[in-house]
């Protein structure tokens, strides 16, 4: 996603080197999960682990998330540094209890004598069927409980950096994993970097409308903005917030001081969605610099069918956030522009898969 | 057991064979655009213990739900479209392959959070005692659900209340590709049950009489309100974890290993016993085949030509 | 909380009647949870129920939360009609998969083919050092969930209703309780009667701010209000939202439209809350009928610490309310008047106990 | 055992029990403005396990938990002055009764989440075996926690991995005032422990020696590198669930039940055997009673005259 020519490196290749850097660089690191060591390595985000760094770090785990997330929890207090891996978002609902009851709250109950430095990576499904339980977005869940960090990086660059940031931060961190970011290209620098949490990230500039977007659909917006400043000379603002807990929410009203409009997109359902939190914020400290009412997008508020049918226009695109954008302008869409927008954003191949290689039966 | 009973027991784990081969042949035209996991290789334990049930009696399943669907008497047009997302489907296209439903049969459903369905099965056992039905439930788990908790506090509320359930594990030594012993200690699984206060036992999951005659008394057990049993079945998994295919070249078994459990097919044996015994017949055999296939391709028609539902349809139904 | 002269309950013994007669009038409803026949009867809201309907119909159950959610789900899907009580809705952390992944979603995935009518009442606790792990106001996380149904009512005449209305719901409804409104009297019928689920409550009139409040806010949002109004004259308009999910947004947006000013007053952590939500779809619906920008009264984002010297301020009360609605009306506190509010709003007894007679253990 | 030995189990028990009366008494004065969970009767398996271990190994507990603390040497002022609210509290005051942490000795803290640090037990012990410290961790749990899946998801990893941990149950048969027939079958809970691939032991909990030899072995054992071990007491708690009183006029459990209970009393017992074996006699016992009585009130004092926090202090530390 950025201009100069570097290394590339897919989002899950990222991840991967951001674990072995990790490892390599602090022997307290252990990466914990189902698959881990398995030959599909978790989508590949952890393929030559194990070789590396031996059966003692690289741990497949039983089918317990609540009781692994404990045995993180206790293996961090006792000074190891655990990331922990869910192949799927909705499994960390059985760890619910350790993870707010515990994980988040274990320093701040014991007056900062002990702390919780852990990561815990899940993935949020999307495409080719995965249905009602192997597709939530749950991030809103885990970002209103004081305690955690929430990171949801969009580029491979971001990954690579948060991870790494996650693993050095002494609290418990999740990162959020879009599974349609993980064959996302982007340059990678090949050392150990960090990037921040709790700050957004301007993907693309624009005096016209904001987007607040996050994940996967900064990378929708992105495309998005791309088309229509080509198309239309409208300045989409995309920023990439990122981090879920806490919100960057300055950098939004900085741009929206500017633009006067907001978007806010949220790959989870409407109702109670991080977006939702993100507007409020805006409004409470911003009401002034608003123009107009401000807009979310995201999916919407019933579970994901399976059926392909069904699950068409169930995930908003670029397309949605254009026709958003123009729609708080008050603008025409009777226009060449637009039509050129609309055929530029028309999906290409199948809705259920992010590109060609992506098929079942996962 | 009469020959008549016998051989319905193979044919029908002959044909959940057969509609897992189709699928599995046509799952590459990728018009089933759900994950999916065969039971290939399982079919004697399903088809075991379903045939000891009443329609009435109640199934609760998993992510490897086809068998136990079929056994039970699901409907295989419906199922077929379901896989096809179409508006026919057991679930109107919403579950896919990993939610099935048929509630004429008893059949409550079937979903892929590992466990999730136990406790579930548990309370279907628990309305039966409440409403004092005689109806058994059924819960269908694989090896993998000794390590979710929410099992244990399963076993602990239907042995506290002798509540009319079996549960019946499908011990295939994985799950995806992470070997038991990688995941549980090395002790039986069976005694975990014995240990939560229930009556359990352990055998050969390739062969659908014993099976079956554990399920019969389980379930004669149950029925007369003594309580839940537990019955372990050893099985093998042909086939990749989720997928149609073979998965032999990523070398997580051995080669000698995949043979064995191939070679130790339930069907092959127990036709062979059959042949045996004059219970069946090459005719006899090739009649059930044809029958079979005729079945499994009209239900494939049947999917296909069947009406595409759409969002619209999809924004339906979140309340009751 | 009514006028007329009529018989009184407390919110506890309201919740009591209302389970006495859904099981009288319908054999299906069962009520299963933690110390339901035990001797103190979950805060006397299941007392003699045992006695009357059975062992069999009136259940304690075994510490598994997520299990005999699961069993509770089995049995609705069978018919009956469970009615499941945490004695904290912390506790109810351990049952989140069962709820979400199943319950909520059951109908949904299975084309309406069965459906699941339960009731999990939750109960929210505080004061007497209940502590972080005790003390958690988790009903956004809920709410956020479709196929989930969420109430939290104020007063004993909307318990009772509510909760009949809720147990003859077919869907999965939680029904959460605030601990100190248990002691809390109102005018409550006797016979049996219905609360619609998804609609506010007039708590009470005013056309210059518009206070949306749940739970125990509502009650403190009314103290405010009275003494507002008495002493300055200045009308606040509280609705008591009543159900979180479905929000009844339009409520809001009625009463927003008339007052220009809104403040949404919430008993969770402030950031994720129910009350972000509430804010962020009245301005997207509503942005030209506010002339000042929302304001959000909520609990700080850490957990409640125990000791009463720390928790001292913790919680916002009617002043909070009357301070903000001032401030958004943009008139001094240099007045007689705002003296006299704030000596009649000021904490009479220990800021840990909803009244004289609750004190520790619990 | 050496009399020094069995005095110091003694005196240990004996400093607890007045511990906890005097709190008991003190609560009324609602100063103490925490839920308290009192372990009355139940100081000798506290005492005779934490004897068993050094120093640096870990403990962990639950919500009745001064017993656990005070016996693994927890600091008696930071215990008091937490109970008070105090910013000298072992938490600072964010914790109260159910929070207790000692670091200094290894008490890695206590939680009111039944089971809830049951699996951080198993990790912290699983810690040990990844940095080849040889420390013993121990998961002090009650009879309650067989209900919650978690701590079985616990029991099956701590076996896989072999490591060095120690389960001990506190069966006193209740949870709040729910016998455990109400809430599990009628099996032992040993033998749970023992179903998930450990050894596992049980014993009558009010025989200081017998916990203090068996939790030695254990934890020789588990030092050893030989894995995790469980160990199941007999307990009877005296007074309420949860606060300073008795409760018998709930009439939940019998006055017979009760008095037996009481009869069976721990400290009692083991003074009297000390008294016969000459390893305590009238006078040492009033010695330790006195050093005690001082000990304790200089905790109530020192809680007094701590500082108070505010709600200032309460927005730090949300974050490392
Ligand atoms: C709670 C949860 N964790 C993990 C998964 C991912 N998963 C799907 S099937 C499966 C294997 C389950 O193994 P087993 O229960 O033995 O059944 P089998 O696949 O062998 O039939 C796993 C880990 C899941 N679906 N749910
Ligand atoms: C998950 C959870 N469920 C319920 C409770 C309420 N509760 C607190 S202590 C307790 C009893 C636990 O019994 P047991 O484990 O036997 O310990 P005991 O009190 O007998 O020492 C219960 C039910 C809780 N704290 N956590
Ligand atoms: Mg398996
Ligand atoms: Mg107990």
């Amino acid at each position: 996603m950025r201009d100069v020519a570097e290394r590339q490196l897919t989002f899950a290749e990222a991840i991967r080197e951001s674990l072995d850097q990790a490892m390599e660089k602090d022997p307290r690191v252990i990466v914990i999960g189902e698959g881990v060591p398995d030959p599909k390595a978790i989508f590949n985000t952890t393929a030559g682990l194990r070789q590396k760094y031996g059966a003692r770090r690289v741990f497949d785990m039983p089918l317990s998330e609540n009781g692994l997330t404990g045995a993180c929890i206790g293996a961090a207090l006792a000074g190891m540094r655990p990331v922990m891996i869910h192949q799927r978002v909705d499994f960390a609902l059985l760890a619910m209890d350790q993870l707010i009851n515990n994980a988040a709250k274990w320093h701040y109950m014991f007056d900062g004598k002990a702390s919780v430095p852990m990561v815990v990576r899940m993935i949020v499904g999307r495409g080719w069927g995965q249905g009602p339980q192997h597709s939530q977005s749950l991030q809103a869940m885990f970002a209103m409980v004081p305690g955690l960090k929430v990171v949801m990086p969009t580029t491979a660059y971001d990954a690579k950096g948060l991870m790494i940031t996650a693993i050095e931060d002494n609290n418990p961190v999740l990162f959020i994993e879009h599974r349609w970011l993980h064959h996302v290209a982007d340059n990678v620098p090949d050392h150990y970097y960090r990037v921040p949490i709790g700050t957004a990230r301007m993907l693309h500039e624009g005096s016209d409308v904001t987007v607040a977007a996050f994940s996967y659909m900064a990378f929708e917006a992105l495309i998005a903005a791309k088309s229509m400043l080509t198309e239309m000379g409208i300045g989409l603002e995309v920023i990439d917030m990122r981090t879920v807990r806490p919100l960057d929410v300055e950098s939004v009203l900085t741009s929206v001081r500017k633009t006067g409009r907001l978007i806010v997109a949220d790959t989870a359902f409407r109702t109670g969605s991080i977006a939702g939190e993100l507007i409020s914020q805006v409004v409470e400290h911003s009401f002034a610099s608003l123009t107009a009412p401000p807009v979310r997008i995201a999916s919407p508020d019933f579970p994901t069918p399976t059926s392909h049918f069904m699950a068409e226009d169930y995930y908003p695109g670029p397309k949605t956030i254009a026709d958003a954008a123009l729609d708080l302008m008050g603008k025409s869409k009777e226009t060449g522009g637009y039509q050129r927008v609309s055929v530029a954003l028309a999906r290409k191949g199948p809705h259920d898969a992010p590109n060609r290689e992506f098929s079942g039966p996962f | 057991m009469h020959d008549q009973t016998r051989r319905s027991l193979f044919r029908s784990m002959l044909r959940i064979r057969r509609v897992e081969e189709a699928l599995a042949t046509r799952y590459a035209e990728q018009m089933m655009r759900c994950p999916m996991h065969l039971c290939v290789g399982q079919e004697a334990i399903a088809v075991g213990v379903c045939a000891a049930l009443r329609k009435e009696d109640k199934v609760f399943s998993n992510h490897r739900a086809h068998g136990h669907y079929l056994a039970k008497g699901g409907d295989l047009n419906a199922m077929v479209a379901e896989l096809y997302g179409r508006a026919t489907g057991c679930c109107g296209g919403r579950g896919g392959s990993m939610h099935l439903i048929d509630l004429d049969v008893g059949f409550m459903g079937a979903t892929p959070i590992v466990g999730g369905t136990v406790p579930l099965a548990v309370g279907s056992a628990w309305a039966a005692s409440l409403q004092g039905t005689h109806d058994v439930s059924v819960s269908f788990l694989g090896d993998g659900c000794f390590e979710e908790g929410v099992v244990h506090e399963s076993l602990n509320f239907a042995a506290l209340h002798r509540l009319p359930i079996i549960f019946v594990c499908e011990n295939n030594d994985f799950s995806v590709y992470t070997r038991r012993n990688e995941r549980q200690p090395n002790r039986p699984i069976y005694r975990i049950a014995e240990a939560h206060g229930m009556p359990a036992a352990t055998a050969d999951g390739n062969d659908v009489e014993t099976v079956n005659s554990m399920a019969r008394s389980a379930v004669e057990h149950a029925r007369d309100g003594k309580g839940p049993q537990f019955l372990e079945f050893d099985a093998y998994r042909w086939r990749e974890h989720c997928g149609p295919d073979f998965d032999d070249h990523l070398k997580y078994r051995s080669v000698q290993e995949i043979e064995a459990g191939m070679n130790n097919c339930p069907i092959d044996r127990y036709k062979t016993i059959l042949m045996q015994t004059g219970a069946l017949d090459e005719v006899s055999c090739a009649g059930i085949e044809t029958q079979i296939r005729e079945e499994v391709s009209a239900a494939f028609d049947f999917a296909l030509a069947s009406s595409k539902p759409t969002i619209k349809d999809a924004w339906e139904k979140v309340y009751a």
